[in-house]
């Protein structure tokens, strides 16, 4: 059985070590906060501008000055702290992040991403993906392993434009965990369920499979 | 030293035509909301808007898109806007994507009198080309120029009658690295307080880079995505 | 995440011989008392100090230089230091003169991620030998590194369990540019607090930049020119 | 009469204009915040990290964490603010800072300026001074016309090694005003009771006069 969302959020949460700080992107990855294991502090960074994200508010009790990066309403934990948007950036820049878990159209096997633009579709922007893809030390792609038409996203090379080259280092898929090495994308985990021949059958791009692959626990 | 004016309407009212706008604000977060409607009353037209975003439909910097007073917008994401993508696919608008971080460092690049950066932004994507790429340490980074902008508009929480400024929570974001980055930089404040009355320690933006400031009225601060979690 | 180390002697035991530090503070002001105490006491030496002063004879990294712990100093000024003038003239100290504002930026760039940045300080001068120069909009700049350090120490005045920072005053000075160019940065405190007691819209460097934080004991906070005015 | 200290001082807080924000060097430039005209209001900022600073602090009330960029102890005024270094220098490399006034031991012709370093002396480093030179848009030298050996500091071209190059604007001297040209230093006033023929003679570089050169009101 293909993962649901949720599933590809809790397996990614499993990837959080204690003392992180993370940056989660809009969509599947933001579900991630809802799945961090027992006895792992983390602390959500932002882009717009805090380190220190809280859960929603309730009802009554959201505040128009304090958003997330996809103009959420959000709350704040202790120890949390401002800053402007070029610090923001700058300490994702210099590494200080540690983990980035982000959505993708397609990857391609050498790490390359594409994620902000469609041809022939108004494009709206790339926001921050740019920056997060060409500066994060660890960039974790949560994905569908198809799109839509049942074409893979993991691909030779990118079709769509690029939004940062040779950048992603670990894909959580609806299918399949897979590493993205210099050879091409290493089968790590498959879902319950799922056969390597069928992940095989859905990924374009080089497949490695060495061993026995495990069923992911989730 | 007289740096504080009536209202937005006084603030705004040398901004002519074709002028470089650079407007604070993350969303509809931190945005001068008196500022823009003395703009749209003003009617000033052929603008370049700095903003990481463009505003919704019947708010923000939207409220000018309606009235077609933007020329260009230089933005990160300017999703949300009906009007703004009619006026873009008709070729009306110009506008020019760049990376959020790249923009936000090009702000402040001009505040801090750096000339350009050096970010690994869009290495290897389209908004690499035609830049220059230079290689550190074995990674690739491209050459990007500060923004200046003939006028700067800002929001503020606190603010006093020397222009030091002082933000609140997100509503900071991109509003102290434009503040920096305007040859006139104008700040509309929720409190105006005599210079003296904010803790020194706790200033974000410096006197030095406001040349404007008032206390703006009737702030709407309107939520573009609530969000919230059920009580149990 | 457990940032707390018990005091000065912990947070510095693993720096090695031949380290790069940076130390912040400006003249006496500002400076990491306490481990500067600690690293006389481990002995560690042959170490590279950036910072902008040296000390004085008998306090600050004036102690390390009387103990013949730094192999080489990275400074904008360094007078009022009579050991620090007989190493230098007698070779055995190596010293690198850095105009003040570079130095300040070249740290920050460091933690901002930007691998160089471009400086007109210095044009024209002995600093600029050997470096390139760049005209940008007809002025000349020079292209100065960013700076890292194996280790950065700084003292703030308040600090919490996370590990962010809020200075005091004119102490604050080369202290938060110096936190973000540590690969390893130690902060000690005058008073550190549990997170979430100190108002987050006032952090002057968010913890993520800071890995280990100690509240200091027994500040001295040497005054070195005590100017006063006559009351009438 | 040539000037004194405290005279040279007092003119140049003559070009101070109402809400200029200021950094005064050590020596006689500090001199100038105690002849602030009557009416104009200035914002005095030390490049270690504060806009606003007052006069010293009384006995008993200095505090080791508040000093100025010469390390004295200080005071702040109303509406200061504190920095770090980096937005300090940014500010002035920015062009924000209105006027600059520091000492010199050597001014070119063409404005170079030396103040820093004497060859086989101890060299203690250019602090702020190059960073301040460099960025300036308004820079004022407070200097003595000769060195103690009767020597001219107003110079063809400087010997000492240089500071910053064509960045001084004007000088003020105990025995002159002079602005600095294209063309040389070009004499504005002279200290009351000093000749055009002394100015001249202590003059190394070229001199422009042009018509009759009125004395200083100091």
């Amino acid at each position: 059985m293909a993962l649901t969302k949720e599933q590809i959020a809790k397996r990614i949460a499993r990837e959080l070590r204690d003392g992180y700080y993370v940056n989660l992107g809009i969509g599947i990855p933001t579900l991630v906060a809802n799945y961090i294991p027992e006895g792992i502090n983390v602390v959500l960074q932002s882009e717009n501008g805090l380190l220190g994200m809280g859960p929603f508010p309730f009802e009554g009790e959201e505040d128009p000055d304090l958003i997330n990066a996809g103009k959420q309403t959000i709350t704040t934990v202790p120890g949390s702290a401002f800053f402007d948007s070029a610090l923001s950036f700058g300490m994702i820049r210099a590494g200080k992040v540690d983990l980035t878990v982000l959505g993708a159209m397609e990857v391609s096997e050498n790490g390359d991403i594409a994620n902000w633009k469609i041809p022939d579709k108004m494009v709206k922007g790339m926001g921050g993906a740019m920056d997060l893809v060409a500066s994060a030390k660890n960039i974790i792609v949560a994905m569908m392993h198809s799109n839509p038409k049942g074409e893979s996203k993991l691909l030779p090379e990118c079709t769509l434009p690029l939004t940062g080259v040779r950048c992603v280092k670990k894909i959580v898929s609806d299918l399949a965990v897979l590493d993205v090495t210099d050879k091409g994308f290493k089968l790590l985990e498959r879902a319950p369920g799922v056969s390597v021949e069928e992940i095989r059958s859905k990924t374009a791009g080089k497949l490695i499979i060495e061993g026995e692959i495990p069923e992911m626990n989730v | 030293m007289k740096k504080v004016v009536l209202d937005a309407d006084e603030a705004v009212k040398d901004i002519p035509d074709n002028a470089v706008l650079m407007l604070g604000g993350f969303g509809l977060c931190g945005i001068p909301e008196n500022c823009i409607a003395a703009l749209v009353r003003k009617g000033v037209s052929d603008l370049t808007c700095i903003s990481n975003n463009a505003g919704v439909d019947d708010f923000g910097i939207g409220l000018m898109l309606k009235q077609k007073q933007v020329k260009k917008m230089i933005s990160s994401y300017v999703g949300e806007n009906a009007e703004f993508e009619r006026q873009l696919l008709s070729g009306e608008l110009e506008v020019e994507l760049i990376p959020q971080g790249t923009l936000a460092t090009r702000c402040m690049a001009a505040g801090y009198g750096m000339p350009a950066i050096f970010t690994p932004a869009g290495v290897g994507t389209e908004v690499a080309v035609g830049k220059e790429v230079r290689n550190f340490n074995g990674k690739e980074y491209l050459l990007e120029y500060a923004f200046e902008a003939d006028f700067a508009i800002v929001k503020a929480w606190k603010g006093d009658t020397d222009g030091n400024l002082i933000y609140m929570e997100t509503a900071r974001n991109f509003n102290p690295l434009m503040a920096m980055g305007g040859r006139v930089t104008i700040a509309e404040v929720e409190e105006l307080v005599s210079a003296g009355e904010l803790d020194p320690n706790n200033i974000h933006t410096p006197g030095i880079y406001v040349h404007r400031i008032f206390q703006g009225k009737d702030y709407e601060k309107r939520i573009e995505q609530k969000t919230i979690r059920k009580r149990n």
